[in-house]
């Protein structure tokens, strides 16, 4: 089994392209691989809890919430999030905020890293 | 004692997205990566501009004066200074009609040592085999 | 109708403006728009400043991106946000952002 | 002096076209014109209180405060703020929130309407 | 008593970005907009889906099934059941290949009397100067 | 190197998978890189998939789009999230999302 770091960046809100990352999170998880997920820029919007589920939107916290439960790690950037007003007293319990370094040192000893950063 | 790779390609112009400015943070990151690895392990990252991602390294950007924000090439500076290496495409550069004298090459106020390489692609690619895992932006 | 399009991109991904017809065109190159004004790619000025319109350049979005005002040609009218205001309201009464 | 409706909408945070949508909302109130601000999508982070300042991220709170006291109206789309998890307990002061039918009443008697809807 | 009419013209493809859906739903709310205007006052949403956008179109989205999101699909047929005028560019969908058996046409199933309409561009060109205002997408 | 490229949009603002060298290349269309599995432009096939490259989308990121598996042509390989993860740990060692 392997470690999987997942990085998922900036102008990513609202497109499908969390949703892809928290899907590919759990199937990497079903199959007994280790799974680091870091969030950046944008991104960082996953980490805040009380999210409505509306059908209209993705919604994602609930997902998450049992993959954390089965191991998944899973970091936000702290100033990206600081920047937009997203503080620890409102992010999703079990979602961690580091500095970049995090996502670099999950890197080191991953044996794939998907770093999501273009559009 | 192990040594990580990591290569940072900007492929996208500056400002429209925030991932140029975020590939540079990034990577200036791995300068204090250690407090999370054993004595002696480590993570290098190397940045190269390819593609539109060359117009992040024109100089005199005045983000700062007008809409208050540190600017891309504030941020290259600031990577120069931690000694990381940078590569800037020769071919897209040349396509764009850009010049040496139009990119940050250095940053000697800050007392950086480190220079912006113009390299041909062909670096690039020789980079992005050297390395252990590829980030785009 | 007089129709003043935003463009706010270098790399444009939809072709609504070859396609929009306005007895008065204008279009307002704003953030990485700008870079139409300046950068030719293998010599070529920007294919977008062939179309018969009226070219206007917000110099705020110019600066911030390293470009000086004074190597923009003369075919292409350099504003600020204050004269940007003045042409919104006085010479084009719809307004399109791609 | 005339009436500017302003939208900005998805996919658009960390670009700069909501520091360009208020760098225009400043300048039409300069000249004494009345502006409304719509932000939709992920725009609706801006409406976030107590973003912190650096200056590395775009920090528009106290532009959009100085703007609010010379008469901007600016609204959030409420759905959209929940969607994700912006409450009206974080909300900035002044910033309203309201569903989509705002906006469309905004333009009904606006001389203009600039909807930066894209990319 | 006065109208305000406005165009929402969609040019981009579904999913990559909100923009398809609010154009949608923000049309939608035209229907709810006198709560804010005087007795008798109207603003009508025409939509328009030209370009890459004809791709909202397509017929048997299956959002919700897999990533529990209501569809583009969904959201055309909400508004078609809400008498909204949809129009779909004829010259973008012959391009893609597309006939009008691919697309979303009705929605008798939720009880809708207006049905999708695919018309030429020149008529899109004429819904864009009839309208007060523009909301591109 | 073997290395997976990640396309995920249908306009392609980016040049770089064109110039990409690697030993073993695989494409994988996701989100809306999967419309180049089967829209044709002006009866066209999309000119990614002439590329010498082994060829893969997400089944998921179809049937969200309405475009069933069985349009799929031959030479692109339809698989799920779990296979996905399959190729990802063994068929590539690097990864690039454009």
């Amino acid at each position: 089994m392997g470690k999987l770091t997942i990085g998922c960046f900036s102008s990513l809100v609202g497109s499908m392209t969390l949703d892809f990352a928290v899907k590919l999170c759990a199937a990497a998880i079903d199959k007994g691989h280790k799974v680091d997920f870091w969030v950046s820029g944008n991104g960082t919007m996953l980490s805040i809890k009380d999210q409505r589920a509306f059908k209209d939107y993705s919604a994602l916290e609930k997902p998450l919430k049992e993959l954390m439960a089965k191991g998944l790690n899973v970091t936000a950037c702290e100033a990206c999030a600081e920047a937009r007003g997203y503080h620890k007293d409102n992010t999703m319990e079990g979602f961690k905020r580091h500095s970049m370094d995090w996502y670099l040192a999950s890197a080191f000893d991953a044996d794939r890293v998907l770093h999501i950063g273009g559009e | 004692m192990a040594t990580t790779k990591l290569g940072f390609i900007v492929q996208r112009p500056p400002y429209k997205s925030e991932n140029p400015k975020l590939a540079l943070t990034h990577a200036i990151a791995s300068q204090s990566v250690e407090v999370y690895l054993k004595e002696g392990d480590l993570v290098t990252a190397d940045i190269a501009f390819i593609g539109d991602g060359v117009l992040n390294c024109i100089k005199n950007q005045k983000a700062m004066d007008i809409y208050k924000l540190t600017s891309t090439e504030t941020h290259i500076k600031m990577a120069l200074l931690l000694d990381l290496n940078i590569l800037v495409c020769k071919e897209d550069l040349a396509r764009f009609g850009l010049t040496e004298n139009d990119i940050v090459i250095d940053a000697e106020e800050f007392g950086a040592e480190m220079k912006t390489k113009v390299v041909p692609f062909s670096e690039i690619t020789k980079m992005m085999e050297e390395v252990n895992h590829l980030l785009f932006f | 109708m007089r129709l003043a399009v935003f463009v706010s991109d270098y790399k444009i991904t939809v072709d609504t403006l070859d396609r929009l017809k306005a007895e008065k065109l204008g279009i307002i190159l704003v953030g990485n728009g700008v870079y139409h004004t300046t950068i030719k790619e293998n010599g070529n000025p920007s294919p977008l400043l062939k179309k018969s319109a009226n070219f206007y350049v917000l110099s705020e979005d110019l600066e911030t991106r390293g470009i000086s005002s004074s190597n923009i040609s003369g075919n292409i009218k350099v504003i600020t946000y204050s004269e940007l205001v003045d042409l919104i309201f006085n010479d084009y009464e719809k307004l399109a952002w791609l």
